[in-house]
């Protein structure tokens, strides 16, 4: 293993996470993430179990998931495997496919609150319909003049997937919504 | 507005980026006899209706689609979309 | 004491509040228009040209008049109209637009100068002599126009911005939105409610009505309570829907804050509501009748009156009359005497009009003028051409009811004139689609027919959805339409005030109509009619009736007037809510930020991106001095950049050479795996676009890197030829630029360097030549990507990492690379290093240039059909001769500018003489002067010759040599070793 | 009639009796020796020169709404000569001095106020356009001045210096740059033709052209067919609807751009400030008004109104650059329709069809071209040859490849 030391999107040797009431944003370093696209003339491939999502959409099997990203083009999620070679693992598991690495060209905040204070948050974030966003919906939108995905994996979870140059910019949108937020 | 898009149904069209014409689409042959006049005309020339225009918008904060929109440039009412990828294949068919 | 009894106040609360500066109190539920009222204050401002007196005139948000500045300091907010301003303790509150005391305005001589300032005066004189406009006239006009000031402070509050959707919209309150809110909610849909007000049920707050057995305000508590308890449906109290957009998006803005001392979060939040359907419940806005002297303090709508009376319980005066063209007007002296207060007259030009209740009664008369210097004392009632004067404090004025249409006009549908209804109505077609109007917006004006028509319209709009939706039980209420005659103004020889704001009156009118001004635009542009803050509310109407008098046309036939976004005035701090200052739009940062700015690095903006421009050194005196370091220990040892934020694309598939081949225009698919070329991109029209490497790192699989400025443009471009012109290609994208941190190693130890940290790769010439490119892992295993590329002209490579480690990988190589000298360098050395190396950049890829004038003509390829080159055949883009030279100067101690112009020595220095331009320029340590980089008309076949640089801008004219653009190992040998 | 101040005050005195129409109602005549199409500014500009510089006579201007009613009528009023290309500045630089005398000239005050506008600075490449630009505007002999951070700030102390997410740099200055009242210029114009014998036709509505053997011989309209000798098109905004009717295809799109005036306010912004890091502009009118605006919506739009998206990206620019316009208040938006050319440049030229010539594709800086394009376009149709400072502006250089693309963003109208 290298003997280079890792820093968060944010810019710590440590993910940052900050609760505000019974909200909490917590960056996850761990999510290793790979683009997939199939080829034309190909299958869709089923990557580790998973069944491929279609639009707007995110799956989960175990420690894998999967969000549509564009007309036969998926991002692939693995818990803790960021220090892999995760692109690689991905790759062999949908051969015949293209697939690129992608962990380090995003960073993931993950959001907890109740479904209300989630809603809320969404509504003073996004420009989409957040009650109509439910529990394995995912999309690309824009935020604050940044492109991010967002995955509602629960009623209570919501992923927020940002460029990783403009971490800091999003995780400072996410964070001043909330405390704009009626959250105590 | 609200561009209605073929796979994820109704998106804000701050979303998107706009391109023009759909007879972008139409790219002439480079190397066919008297590609310059045509590519002139591919390049410059546009009917600019008042009324129904079909046109390319590309779904950049969005699914990366590029989609082909008929909308009425007098009343902005959209009328259809559907992914240009589709509508190019159509053509070449 | 004007407070009367009953009212929607708290008084068990007192609020203190001050105007100008002197104290009051208050009440809440007041506004600060109420509260005035209650505490004796008519004169509350000036008017804007004649600075005459002016008070409260409405009690909503169409008033023309009562406009005060608000606050004070950073917060001072000009312009507010006191009726909709919510009474808080500690409010400020000071009169505008008068020079000395309110009751003394020095500028009220413009009044008796009025003659001179008629309806376009100014178009006619102030001509000569010439230089007098913007020495003495304009500075004088300016001063004097205008309302309030604002602070020039920046406002220190916060604003917030959100997404709303929804099945349907309610825009209004009164008896028809909460018949149609309740209608809606009980179905499960999603409705979301909105108001302008503090307090929900708009009209039914200022009346004395009773809803089946409940008071007003008692069946609008009851509703309310309701609506609150149901989950699908959101109140938006205090919130303003100002604009109708396409496809069913509202604009609105929540004053979340404003009724405080200070907001709690925010001040004022911007909602964009997405909706369905959407019902305009706007209700009515009064019309006034012009006559003589219209305008005194206590002067105002009849229906104001009687809301300041039932809502506010306050009065403006003791003895109040009444002028009315129709059956409302009556009510109101009706409500007024039944709390008692005293009626002097109630003067009506209908002969066979009947007394409501105990006040006398002027039929078949009009008022036709009015008493009192700072504030209404009496009114002249002439009757058979007999006047008589009467006393009153206050004079209700009753013209009949405009509806509210704003919103349904916002797609410029032309609202339709009913003579039932002496008004503009809602056109059936042309409105945003998905929105109707319902209750007295549409007509149905009486609280009977507002209710049911509120419901029913909610049920339509619903049933359209696919929602039904039961009608709810509304109460009985009053169902009596009244009567109303046409009058819109009274005839007299003294002025009659049309648009109070802006002064316009009846004469004006008349000078418009003998001037040809006819068509009513050029009638509001003329006289300025409607372009107050009230935008024309209380005026428009009126005014276009008085012009199809002069014209003997009808009013229809004279015109209609259409209304804009925003129905209200709106903050720009609310509209540009949200992040602003340093936040205002994203940051990018470098994988190496953290490393750089640890060092001292001094950034600069690039784009959204913060890169280090150069890296200071203690002793180091000027910026100069640190970039003309960093360039020599480059080119003497080596240097080490952060070059992440150029493009980087993945292009995969089985055609993804043929693909690029489409893209630039030279050569792609001839690419062997494991090396790279220089690719250009040209757009269609011919120009050079964009310019970057191709790696090919297997058959189907390339990297191709984009200019930092293009990297958006070039993608969407890439997916444009992918999906739309070559989409039987099997070849798919993704942009990866911030997954990998990329570090340009540039310099004559590069490759040592190089060698201490990666793992047993083989970084030979003869492995690894230039243009070389290969995965591989350094520091122990870290994956990385390696290509042997140069922009600096040194022997040079670009490192890729992922992300996270770009920043221990920096501090790697400078630590490791210390005695082959290895030093960061920035931006500013990057620019230095590649002029020198004559390499184009963003100054010389501007959009404008050619291949050819980049020296890159022989790159674009006949033999295929890239993007572009077609085009570059066209006889103008052949014919051009600028082409890329590089230019020295023949005093070494003279400066190179960018941004001069060239020209031959001894031409005249004029547009049609000019040769080119210097794009970029620098000071060259290398050659131990300033060098620059330039488009010179011939420019290949001149080098050698003296030409002159001209900068008349910084008022200096260089000599400067032609010379070969690549100051720096003009054969490559540096590259290549 | 002339007006004066004496006029105004002896008027004053006496009841305003006096005043006369600004123009007549004229019918229209069977035929003219030259016919505009379109009463616009550049419309009624065109009509004015014609009559009384070029001494021509039998002239119509037929507009199908009122007079001014074009985008005239919906713009930010501002007057500048700074631009880069040799194409455009000389002829901007011509309409600058045009505008310099036009009062006087056809006495009627349009208010020409000129002080300055400021470009701002927020880059080091920015800078260095500018400063190519700045010497363009310099070598044909326009004004223009770079200023560096501390004289912008003491020109303009308001602006966000000390946090701003892009930081000025400095700016780019033209002093004789501002604005002037759109309604006044339209009106003094159509008084000036009007006077000089001009027919100002209005609710008068071309619906075709007779075209005979690739000439035209006159327009047919809603109030029936009018011969012509000559046909001037200058109807931006509906330039291709109306030349597709002569059979036609145009380099241009129609866009909306979005303008905005703020409530009335005391004095605060001195002259036109154009903020370099985002789309804002702004300056204030007399009446106290902010007047600003930013970019086009960007899609294809004939429908003289625009969407939220603008607005608010407008309001964050000026936010950013001015965080003390806060709490002043938006009063009205209103969109105009833009001739979007394919190089953001115009095009005044004749067209293939013999006696008909084109006036088009202005982008959004038609307004302070007026008195120059009236003037060009009056001197090709009453000479047959081309205006020197129009040389450029040719229908053609779009196939021979002179395009004169100020910003080289390419044939994509929504950029320029």
């Amino acid at each position: 293993m290298t003997d280079l030391s890792p820093i968060s999107a944010l810019g710590h040797a440590v993910p940052q996470a900050v609760r505000i009431g019974t909200l909490t944003i917590t960056e996850n370093a761990g999510l290793a993430l790979a683009s997939l696209a199939l080829r034309q003339g190909g299958g869709a491939p089923q990557p580790f179990g998973l069944p491929l999502p279609g639009p707007g959409g995110w799956a989960n099997a175990g420690a894998t998931s999967a969000f549509w990203t564009g007309p036969g083009a998926w991002m692939i999620e693995a818990d803790g495997r960021a220090e892999d070679d995760f692109a690689s693992a991905l790759k062999a598991e949908a051969p015949g496919c293209s697939v690129a690495e992608q962990t380090d060209g995003w960073a993931v905040f993950e959001i907890a609150a109740s479904v209300a204070t989630l809603e809320a948050l969404l509504e003073k974030l996004v420009n989409i319909d957040a009650s109509r966003f439910v529990p394995g919906s995912a999309l690309r939108t824009g935020l604050e003049h940044m492109s991010v995905f967002l995955i509602r994996r629960t009623e209570g979870q919501l992923a927020l997937w940002a460029m990783r140059s403009a971490a800091g910019s999003a995780f400072h949108a996410i964070e001043a919504a909330a405390r704009r937020l009626d959250v105590a | 507005m609200l561009i209605p898009h073929p796979l994820l149904g109704p998106r804000d069209a701050q979303e998107f980026t706009y391109l023009g014409d759909a007879s972008l689409l139409n790219r002439p042959d480079g190397m066919a006899e008297g590609a310059l006049a045509a590519f002139c005309d591919y390049v410059y020339l546009r009917d600019n209706p008042a009324g129904v225009h079909r046109e390319l918008w590309f779904h950049e904060q969005g699914d990366r689609s590029w989609l082909v929109v008929t909308r009425n440039t007098v009343t902005h009412e959209i009328l259809g979309a559907e992914l240009a990828r589709d509508v190019a294949l159509r053509r070449q068919k | 004491m004007t407070r009367l009894s009953g009212g929607l106040i708290d008084r068990s609360k007192t609020l203190r509040f001050t105007f100008n500066g002197k104290g009051y109190t208050g009440h809440p539920g007041d506004t600060l228009a109420s509260a005035l009222l209650a505490n004796g204050v008519r004169l509350v401002g000036r008017s804007f040209k004649y600075h005459r007196p002016r008070g409260i005139f409405a009690a909503g948000s169409e008033e023309p008049n009562a406009l005060v500045t608000l606050r004070s300091g950073a917060r001072a907010e000009p312009n507010t109209r006191a009726t909709v301003a919510e009474l808080f303790d500690g409010l400020q509150a000071t009169s505008q637009n008068h020079v000395g005391p309110l009751n003394f305005d020095l500028l009220a001589v413009n009044d008796l100068l009025s003659p001179f300032f008629a309806a376009g005066f100014y178009y006619k004189t102030f001509m000569w002599p010439k230089v007098f406009w913007e020495k003495l006239y304009e500075p004088m006009i300016r001063r004097a126009a205008g309302l309030g000031a604002m602070s020039m402070q920046a406002d220190p509050d916060a604003y917030d911005k959100g997404f709303l959707h929804c099945d349907l919209l309610v825009i209004g309150a009164g008896a028809a939105g909460l018949a149609a809110a309740l209608t809606a909610a009980r179905s499960g849909a999603r409705v979301i409610l909105a108001d302008e007000d503090f307090r929900l049920g708009g009209r039914l707050l200022a009346e004395g009505e009773t809803l089946g057995d409940a008071i007003a305000p008692d069946w609008v508590a009851g509703v309310e309570a309701e609506l609150a308890s149901l989950p699908n449906l959101r109140i938006l109290r205090r919130t303003t829907v100002f604009g109708a957009f396409d496809h069913g998006i509202y604009g609105a803005v929540e004053r979340v804050g404003d009724h405080l001392p200070t907001p709690q979060t925010v001040r004022q939040t911007l909602w964009r509501i997405t909706a369905k359907r959407t019902l305009l419940a706007a209700g009515t806005t009064e019309r006034h009748i012009p006559f003589a002297n219209n305008d005194r303090p206590g002067i105002m709508l009849a229906g104001a009156l009687r809301a300041y009376v039932h809502r506010w319980a306050a009065s403006p005066a003791d003895k109040v009359a009444i002028f009315t063209s129709n059956d409302d007007g009556h009510r109101t002296a009706a409500d007024l005497v039944a709390k008692g207060m005293q009626v002097t007259a109630v003067i009506d030009p209908r002969r066979d009009a009947k007394a409501l209740g105990q006040y006398p009664l002027y039929a078949g008369a009009v008022v036709s003028d009015t008493r009192g210097r700072l504030g209404l004392s009496h009114v002249q009632i002439t009757r058979d051409g007999a006047p008589v004067w009467v006393e009153a404090g206050a004079l209700g004025v009753a013209g009949g009811w405009n509806p509210n249409l704003h919103l349904a006009s916002h797609h410029r549908g032309r609202p339709v004139w009913s003579d039932a209804h002496l008004a503009f109505l809602p056109a059936a077609a042309g409105g945003p689609p998905g929105l109707s109007v319902a209750g007295a917006a549409a007509g149905q004006g009486t609280t009977q027919a507002a209710l049911t028509h509120g419901a029913q319209a909610a049920q339509a709009a619903l049933a359209d959805l696919g929602i039904a939706a039961s009608l709810p039980d509304l109460p009985a209420a009053s169902d009596a339409k009244g009567n109303q005659h046409p009058l819109w103004h009274v005839p007299g020889k003294h002025r009659a005030w049309v648009d109070f704001q802006n002064d316009v009156t009846v004469k004006d009118i008349k000078l418009a109509h003998q001037e040809n001004m006819r068509p009513v635009e050029h009638l509001k542009r003329w006289t300025t009619l409607g372009m107050a803050t009230d935008q024309g509310k209380t005026a428009n109407v009126t005014a276009l009736a008085v012009m199809a008098e002069l014209t003997g046309q009808s009013i229809p036939q004279t015109g209609a007037t259409i209304f804009r976004p925003p129905y209200t005035p709106v903050s720009l701090a609310v509209l540009g809510g949200g992040d602003t200052g340093p936040n205002f739009r994203p940051r990018r940062l470098t994988p190496t930020h953290p490393w750089a700015a640890a060092q001292g690095a001094v950034f600069v903006e690039v784009g959204q991106w913060m890169r280090a421009q150069y890296f200071p050194r203690p002793g180091e005196a000027t910026w100069r001095e640190t970039v003309d370091r960093e360039v020599l220990a480059t080119r003497a040892g080596v240097g080490i950049c952060d070059v992440t934020t150029l493009g980087k694309v993945d292009v995969q598939g089985r055609d993804a050479g043929s693909f690029l081949d489409r893209l630039y225009a030279n050569p792609m698919a001839s690419l062997k795996v494991g090396m790279v070329r220089y690719g250009l991109m040209l757009r269609e029209d011919g120009h050079a676009y964009d310019d970057g490497t191709c790696a090919r790192l297997a058959e189907d699989h390339y990297v191709v890197t984009t200019t930092t400025a293009q990297a958006g443009p070039v993608y969407r471009q890439m997916e444009f030829a992918r999906q739309c012109l070559w989409p039987d290609l099997d070849v798919q994208l993704i942009s990866t630029t911030d997954a990998w941190a990329q570090l340009s190693v540039a310099g004559p130890n590069a490759r040592k360097l190089l060698e201490r940290v990666v793992d047993g790769f083989d970084l030979s010439n003869e492995a690894f030549p230039f243009m070389a490119c290969a995965p591989l892992t350094v520091c122990g295993g870290l994956r990385a990507r390696l290509f042997r590329i140069s922009f600096s002209g040194e022997l040079a490579y670009e490192l890729a990492v992922p992300a996270r480690y770009g920043n221990a990988l920096m501090a790697r190589l400078v630590q490791v690379g210390a005695d082959l000298g290895a030093t960061p360098y920035g931006t500013e050395a990057l620019g230095v290093m590649r002029i020198e190396k004559g390499h184009a950049a963003g100054n010389e890829l501007n959009g404008q240039t050619t291949a050819q004038m980049l020296g890159m003509g022989k790159m674009v390829s006949a033999k295929k059909d890239a993007i572009g080159t077609v085009m570059t055949r066209r006889e103008g883009m052949l014919a051009e001769s600028r082409i890329l030279v590089g230019l020295q100067p023949v005093d070494p101690a003279d400066p190179v500018t960018a941004g001069a112009h060239l020209f031959a020595e001894g031409a005249a220095q004029d547009t049609w003489s000019d040769q080119g331009w210097i794009t970029s320029a620098c000071f060259s340590p290398h050659v131990g002067s300033a060098i620059g980089l330039g488009f010179l008309t011939d420019g290949v076949a001149r080098l050698g010759e003296v030409i002159v640089a001209a900068n008349p801008l910084e008022g200096k004219s260089t000599r400067l040599r032609v010379v070969s653009p690549h100051f720096v190992d003009p054969d490559g040998g540096r590259l290549r070793d | 009639m002339r007006f004066s101040g004496f006029r105004v005050i002896a008027e004053a005195l006496t009841g305003h009796k006096g005043w006369k129409p600004l123009w007549r109602n004229p019918d229209p005549q069977p035929a003219y020796d030259y016919v505009i199409v379109g009463g616009g500014g550049h419309g009624l500009a065109t009509a004015y020169y014609l009559a009384k510089t070029f001494r021509k006579a039998r002239i119509a201007v037929l507009e199908k709404g009122w007079l001014g009613s074009g985008n005239i009528g919906r713009n930010t009023t501002i007057i500048r000569s700074n631009y880069l290309l040799p194409g455009n500045e000389p002829f901007y630089e011509f309409s600058m001095k045009l505008w310099e005398g036009l009062e006087q000239e056809f006495n009627f005050n349009a208010m020409v106020s000129q002080r300055g506008i400021l470009n701002l600075i927020h880059t080091d490449g920015q800078r260095d356009a500018y400063r190519r630009r700045g010497n363009a505007m310099l070598l044909a002999g326009a004004d223009a001045e770079l200023l560096n951070r501390d004289q912008v700030r003491e020109m303009a102390p308001f602006l966000n210096f000390d946090n701003a997410r892009f930081p000025i740099k400095g700016g780019l200055v033209q002093r004789r740059a501002g604005t002037a009242r759109h309604d006044g210029v339209a009106w003094g114009y159509a008084r000036g033709a009007d006077l000089h014998g001009v027919d100002l036709i209005q609710n008068c509505e071309v619906t075709g052209f007779r075209i005979e053997n690739g000439r035209v011989l006159g327009v047919e309209t809603s109030r029936g067919y009018i011969g012509a000798g000559k046909v001037g098109v200058a109807v931006a905004g509906n330039s291709s609807r109306v030349m597709a009717m002569a059979g036609m295809r145009l380099p241009i799109e129609n866009h909306v751009l979005q303008a905005f005036v703020s409530e009335g306010l005391k004095p605060l912004i001195p002259g036109v400030i154009t903020f370099g890091a985002g789309h804002f502009y702004v300056s204030q009118s007399d009446k106290g008004g902010l007047v600003f605006g930013g970019d086009i919506d960007g899609y294809n739009s004939y429908a003289q109104r625009g969407n939220l998206p603008v607005i608010e990206d407008v309001a964050e620019g000026g936010m950013a650059l001015m965080p003390m316009i806060g709490r002043a208040r938006l009063l009205r938006a209103w969109g105009g329709i833009m001739d979007m050319s394919m190089d953001g440049t115009p095009i005044i030229d004749k067209t293939p069809v013999g006696g008909l010539y084109l006036n088009a594709g202005w982008c959004y800086g038609g307004f302070k071209a007026t008195p120059a394009s009236g003037y060009a376009f009056a001197h090709l149709l009453a000479t047959g040859q081309t205006h020197d400072t129009t040389r450029f502006m040719r229908l053609d250089r779009f196939e021979r490849g002179y395009v004169i693309d100020e910003k080289g963003m390419g044939a994509q109208p929504n950029l320029h």
